[in-house]
């Protein structure tokens, strides 16, 4: 346990920079894609300067105006918090890079050119402030401004799912604005109770469960279901597929590949405080195997390219709750192996999503039969798209196969082979439907005609480094497991 | 809305199952809440051996703009956001019927009105320090007297420079981010003021919130965008299809 | 403290007004509903010696919240071809 | 144990945020589900505030801090909510001019 005794700077800052671009962007509307891009890439220098910092200092804290915890609000930066900032940094990255194309594409000097502008100039102080939350999200230590954080998120990712303007995605965002905020409600009673209970608001005193009394089980169960509402868990996934399919390609990436991570790290960081036996972590394994089955199935009956990403995702969210009963025993891989699943999920995921929207873009729909030939169009993408379902599956070299590897080592050593088995068994029907979608995005059936490419090549690009990453992080798995050590 | 039932989320309709589990977690929750808790109390006398050192007399802004501060940067970026979100939905058809012009009752009670509602924020602001009032209902109260003036049709969202408003709105979540970052550059933690400032950069962050939360209520109730109103007054098509 | 009739009066009408509220068929008899349960509430910050709720409550919870909701069902109504009779002076 | 103010009025704010979580899940309209959201946020600050009270006359500043956050919050919401109800209605209108097909094609 290492502590630096006074507040440590760097711990704030990837919240800041965001925050002042936000401001930046919404009072600058000549060019906004311009300022996104520049505070875009300080965030990541940021959130680099603090990983690095949690690497070589350890947990690095930051007492928000002075004041320490019972009173004040606190900042946390240990490992886990880090590589989720860090991930943040590298995923939206890609994405603000890819978005700057989009946006510059679908400008043809047509009539719809002025609604084109005026969803950029929405789009850019958004996404900033979303990504500032997430941050702020990550690195709190205090349950109350974890509820604020959680509604900036929510509102600015409904705020993004509705852009597109279209019916469809608008009855998306209602469903998720609603289903958002009875989330964020839940939560909000279960932290009364936790207040009531502890009489505190810090997350390290509240999340340790010494003595299991009625307020505190009451809290833990009203904040678990809270947030596994905002993380679509299987029961409650009904909300997020037509929202992720329905918004801008990159708005889907965004809420895929990092919203749902945001508030599926929550529930880790309330499930991995101890004192809970391994028992009540099954409830959560259990739902999560129920999504990845579910999931898988609903993917492989969509037509639409966007839906089976979609609902790919509510397969993978299970594969983030299947190891919670192995948090139970601390010296265990289980949380290794989340981390592993989210990292690796957020770099592939984005990569889909970012390339199905370039295909969306070129080709003006995204039907999955349809699609066959777009590999001589948009080979880049299309490489792209095939290295993220890789990913996805767990094949070797990539993230995917190194979170398996290690869920499935966890569960041995702990005597719950069948999470092993479960793990084994999603890996089979992601392969399935991952199949199905590549095979026709890489046929070799050719295009009757040519169309002129319209999309700029920051979008092909941007999509095919985040899929290398995500089968990288396969090699590099030392550098991002040292950072979680740091606790 | 005027067809019940046209749209609806859930098809169910009347289901008895659901509203049984609702009693059960409703008798759960008073069974929790009926549990004394360990800690009764909560943090009140930690609030009250810091309330010296915050710079202020009442106990509430202390906790809201000094121990807790950050908390309300961020709610000041909850209603930026709110703001940012409800113009990127900006209706399609403004065919909002425009009443010509405010009723007598209106207009007097709107005279009348209007220089108290300014009075009493100003009032509740200066009160904020010791007693109950603050920069949340001060700016409730300025946010009141603008939805007044927006019910009478006054153009006033409109006639202010497109600019003025938007830099008005962001006034509080800049100073904000200014007072925390001058922290910093001086080598102390994020939105930290010592005692002898503690008051004065209250007080002004008061100011800027107040001003700031009466702006974008009143934004968020004029629902569009300024200089975007497209009304039969100005002669332009009244719809813009497809926004 | 003790519990007074009040209290009792106070609590009663609140829960029988959100069921009202909620049970209303009429979006603008629920709207005028509720915006007389922010008001009550408003009554139980004072009981609850919280009087800066109380003004806020008042000013933001009932009063701008209850502007917002009538004005977005007067939008409604303005963009529905049969649109429900709205006079001017139900606005204010 | 002895019925307080401040438990009679934790117990109506219960009392509220199940009656509007039961309005959320039958209301059919979308309006009613906004005001269901509204009425139980309403019920879970009466809840938070009367946690104040816990010993005698020393009242919690922390909690009635906590809830004038989440009036604001809930109303910053509650606009958003609106907004996009006006939005979702202007698309529904019997008569109403969606852009046409080959335009929303480019959105993806």
């Amino acid at each position: 346990m290492s502590l630096s005794p006074a507040s440590s700077s760097w711990v704030i800052w990837p919240v800041v920079v965001p925050l002042l671009g936000t401001v930046v962007c919404f009072l600058y509307k000549k060019k906004p894609c311009l300022a996104a891009h520049f505070f875009a890439v300080v965030t990541c220098g940021t959130s680099t300067v603090l990983g690095w910092q949690v690497l070589d200092q350890g947990v690095g804290r930051h007492l928000l105006g002075g004041w320490s915890p019972p009173l004040g609000i606190s900042l946390r930066a240990d490992g886990p918090a880090a590589l989720m900032v860090m991930m943040t940094a590298v995923t939206g990255l890609g994405i603000t890079l890819y978005s700057g194309g989009y946006f510059q594409s679908r400008l043809t000097g047509g009539s719809q050119d002025r609604r084109f502008r005026a969803q950029e100039q929405s789009f850019w102080p958004l996404w900033l402030l979303l990504w500032a939350a997430l941050n702020g999200l990550f690195l709190s230590g205090d349950i109350f401004n974890i509820y604020i954080s959680l509604e900036l998120v929510a509102l600015s990712s409904v705020g993004l799912t509705a852009l597109s303007g279209k019916p469809p995605s608008l009855v998306a965002a209602m469903r998720y604005l609603l289903v958002s905020l009875l989330g964020s409600l839940t939560f909000l009673l279960g932290v009364g109770f936790f207040y009531k209970a502890h009489g505190t608001l810090e997350l390290a005193v509240v999340s340790r469960v010494l003595a299991p009394t009625p307020p505190v089980i009451m809290a833990l169960v009203l904040v678990s279901v809270g947030l596994m509402l905002k993380t679509a868990l299987f029961p409650f996934h009904f909300w997020l597929p037509p929202a992720h399919a329905n918004a801008l390609a990159p708005v889907s990436a965004i809420l895929s590949a990092l919203v749902v991570k945001g508030s599926w790290y929550l529930c880790y960081r309330f499930w991995q405080g101890g004192g809970l036996p391994a028992v009540v972590g099954v409830v959560p394994a259990l739902l999560g195997s129920a999504a990845i089955i579910w999931g898988a199935f609903q993917a492989f009956s969509q037509q639409r390219l966007k839906m089976l990403v979609a609902y790919s995702t509510v397969a993978q969210i299970g594969y983030l709750f299947v190891a919670f009963p192995l948090l139970a025993d601390p010296a265990g891989q289980g949380s290794d192996a989340l981390f592993y699943f989210a990292i690796s999920h957020s770099c592939a995921k984005a990569a889909m999503f970012l390339a199905a929207g370039t295909f969306f873009l070129q080709m003006g729909h995204d039907r999955i039969r349809d699609l066959a030939g777009v590999r001589q169009l948009l080979p880049v993408s299309s490489f792209a798209f095939a290295l993220g379902g890789l990913s996805l599956m767990g094949l070797p070299p990539s993230g995917g196969f190194i979170a398996k590897y290690l869920l499935v080592t966890a569960a041995i050593s702990q005597d719950l082979w069948w999470l092993g088995l479960i793990a084994v068994l999603g890996s089979g029907l992601t392969a399935v439907y991952v199949f199905r979608a590549v095979s026709s995005v890489l046929s070799p059936h050719l295009l009757e005609e040519q169309p002129a490419l319209v999309v700029a090549a920051s979008m092909q690009w941007s999509a095919l480094a985040l899929a290398l990453l995500a089968i990288v992080l396969g090699i590099m798995a030392p550098l991002p497991l040292a950072l979680l050590e740091v606790t | 809305m005027v067809n019940p039932g046209r749209k609806r989320l859930s098809p169910a309709h009347r289901p008895w199952p659901l509203l049984v589990l609702l009693l059960l977690f409703f008798v759960a929750l008073v069974w929790v809440y009926l549990v004394p808790g360990s800690a009764p109390g909560g943090l009140a006398r930690q609030v009250d051996a810091s309330l010296a050192a915050s710079g202020v007399r009442s106990r509430v802004t202390a906790v809201l703009l000094n121990f807790r501060g950050y908390d309300t940067l961020l709610e000041c970026f909850i209603l930026l956001l709110g703001v940012m979100v409800v113009w990127s939905q900006r209706s399609a058809v403004t065919t909002e019927p425009r009443q010509p012009a405010a009723g007598a009752i209106l207009a007097s009670l709107e005279r009348l009105l209007l220089p108290l509602m300014i009075l009493v924020a100003g009032y509740l602001l200066w009160a904020g320090s010791s007693q109950a009032g603050g920069a949340f209902q001060a700016g409730a109260i300025l946010g009141g007297a603008g939805v007044l003036l927006l019910l009478d049709s006054s153009p006033f969202l409109g006639i202010l420079p497109r600019k003025a408003l938007v830099w008005g709105i962001t006034l509080a979540p800049l100073f904000f981010l200014a007072v925390g970052v001058a922290a910093l550059t001086l080598g102390r933690p994020f939105l930290t003021y010592r005692f002898q400032e503690a008051s004065l950069v209250i007080v002004a962050l008061e100011v800027a919130a107040a001003f700031s939360i009466g702006l974008c209520l009143a934004t968020l109730f004029a629902g569009r965008l300024p200089g975007y109103q497209v009304g039969p007054s100005q002669g332009k098509p009244p719809a813009k299809r497809g926004e | 403290m003790v519990v007074t009739a009040f209290d009792m009066l106070l609590c009663l009408t609140l829960v029988w007004l959100a069921w009202y509220v909620l049970a209303s068929r009429d979006p603008f008899r629920a709207v005028v509903l509720f915006i007389s349960f922010g008001m009550l509430m408003a009554l139980g910050w004072v009981r609850l010696r919280a009087p800066d709720l109380a003004l806020a409550e008042a000013a933001i919870g009932s009063g701008l919240t209850g502007a917002l909701f009538l004005s977005a069902l007067r939008k409604i109504a303005g963009t529905t071809k049969e649109g429900r009779r709205l006079e001017r002076d139900e606005e204010i | 144990m002895a019925l307080s103010p401040s438990l009679l009025y934790g117990l109506t704010g219960l009392l509220l945020f199940v009656i509007g979580l039961a309005a959320l899940f039958t209301s059919p309209q979308l309006l009613g589900k906004i005001l269901a959201v509204n009425i139980m946020a309403s019920g879970i600050f009466l809840f938070l505030i009367t946690l104040a009270h816990g010993s005698g006359t020393l009242i919690d500043p922390v909690p009635q801090a906590m809830v004038l956050t989440g009036i604001v919050v809930s109303v910053s919401s509650t606009a958003v909510a609106l907004a996009l109800l006006c939005r979702i209605e202007e698309a529904a209108r019997p008569h109403g001019h969606l852009p046409e097909k080959k335009d929303e094609a480019r959105q993806g």
